[in-house]
């Protein structure tokens, strides 16, 4: 499936794009994390401390066991900061 | 009780407290009206600026449901919901909450909901830039044990 | 944090609470500022309008007292009290408080802090003319009530 | 001694008048109250349920048994609805 892979704040910086189409058959968030970190070492530091990575899927928060099964757009983020 | 009013703006653009708050007042029923506004303070090192993210797929609907929420939780006549986010120095204002109802506890209780989701539900992120260079805001353990009074999720 | 400001107004005219809430918001180092407006509302039976009356010789000390402890109690840069006297009419404000201070809980329980303790302990009274005659709005026993989770006096 | 004694609200009303000098030997409130009572109707109607009576000396609220020695101003009002 192809989804579409946004990235937000430092996890934007560190990878160091806002946006990816992905070709993936992961079946869970935690899955396509590992794909993309087994890619590239600026993937790997980027989810290097999942204590501080946020995730939405299909622009909800999801926790990172959630199935992709029918996703689109998958977020990457830090604790929100807003207010 | 007439349906609750919900206005949410997300935006580069700064608001008008006193426009707000006067639409929110409308209507026969409305006797209590609390607003939070949050502004842009300096800090030790200097700021020059912050720079706001937002996600802009998801921020509209992610306040709109914090707002539902309050609504569903608290008897409002109306809640207002507004965020900046691109370049702000300090004195500028972020954002804005807003709670209007018959009565002072649940105007007051509404709008510190409305902040405490805001702050850990809703997708903004700051960076700070200051003379010793640019970092961003991390986020307080605090802001996440402030939901615990309102039963989370 | 440079010494708070107090601002009290006992006027029969309207405020604008956006000049108010500008005004606290000045300086450095205030990130949150908190409004409460309270407005007259409709009745049941019709209110032609609401007669406010104070004693003007106490009404200025009192909420000057209620405004200064609350600066004891929170790290607040300033505070403002705004109440109204005379004839007020439905969809009339009545009255504001404001509170300015670096972070938005100090802010929020300031200001419902000073709300509980104007209800019962500033001098002011209101009676309801409507088209069925007038009468005093009585005190409410919910009203003493709150000032319990102040721990009073 | 003279006192201005002062009222407000329905007590203003039931009374009569806003305020009025009184000369009295009063110790406290209380007693300038049931002087006050033994005066007229008005008054004793005015002060017949002291749970609804409250009363500022020189401007502070106080309690009712409070002396009034050096007072100079006294004031009843039923409880605050302000707002």
């Amino acid at each position: 499936m192809k989804l579409q892979v946004l990235y937000f704040a430092w996890l934007r910086e560190r990878i160091g794009l806002g946006r990816e189409d992905v070709i993936t058959e992961a079946a869970t968030v935690a899955d396509l994390i590992a794909e993309l970190r087994a890619r590239e070492d600026r993937y790997d530091l980027a989810f290097s401390d999942m204590t501080a990575v946020r995730c939405a899927v299909d622009q909800m928060l999801m926790p990172l066991d959630t199935s992709l099964v029918g996703a689109r757009e998958v977020a990457f983020f830090p604790p929100m900061t807003g207010g | 009780m007439s349906t609750p009013s919900i206005r949410v703006v997300v935006s580069e653009d700064d608001f008008d407290l006193g426009t707000e708050a006067a639409a929110l007042e409308a209507g026969p029923d409305t006797g209590a009206v609390v607003t939070f506004t949050g502004r842009v303070r300096d800090v030790a090192d200097g700021l020059r600026h912050m720079q706001i993210e937002h996600y802009p797929g998801m921020t509209d609907a992610a306040l709109t449901d914090i707002a539902q929420q309050a609504i569903a939780r608290w008897p409002l006549s109306g809640v207002t919901v507004i965020h900046r986010y691109g370049k702000l120095r300090p004195g500028d204002r972020i954002m804005m909450v807003a709670t209007a109802s018959r009565h002072r506890d649940a105007a007051f209780e509404s709008a510190a909901f409305l902040m405490d989701y805001l702050k850990s539900r809703a997708p903004f992120w700051k960076k700070e830039v200051t003379n010793q260079g640019e970092g961003w805001v991390a986020s307080c353990d605090s802001d996440e044990a402030a939901l615990d009074r309102w039963g989370k999720p």
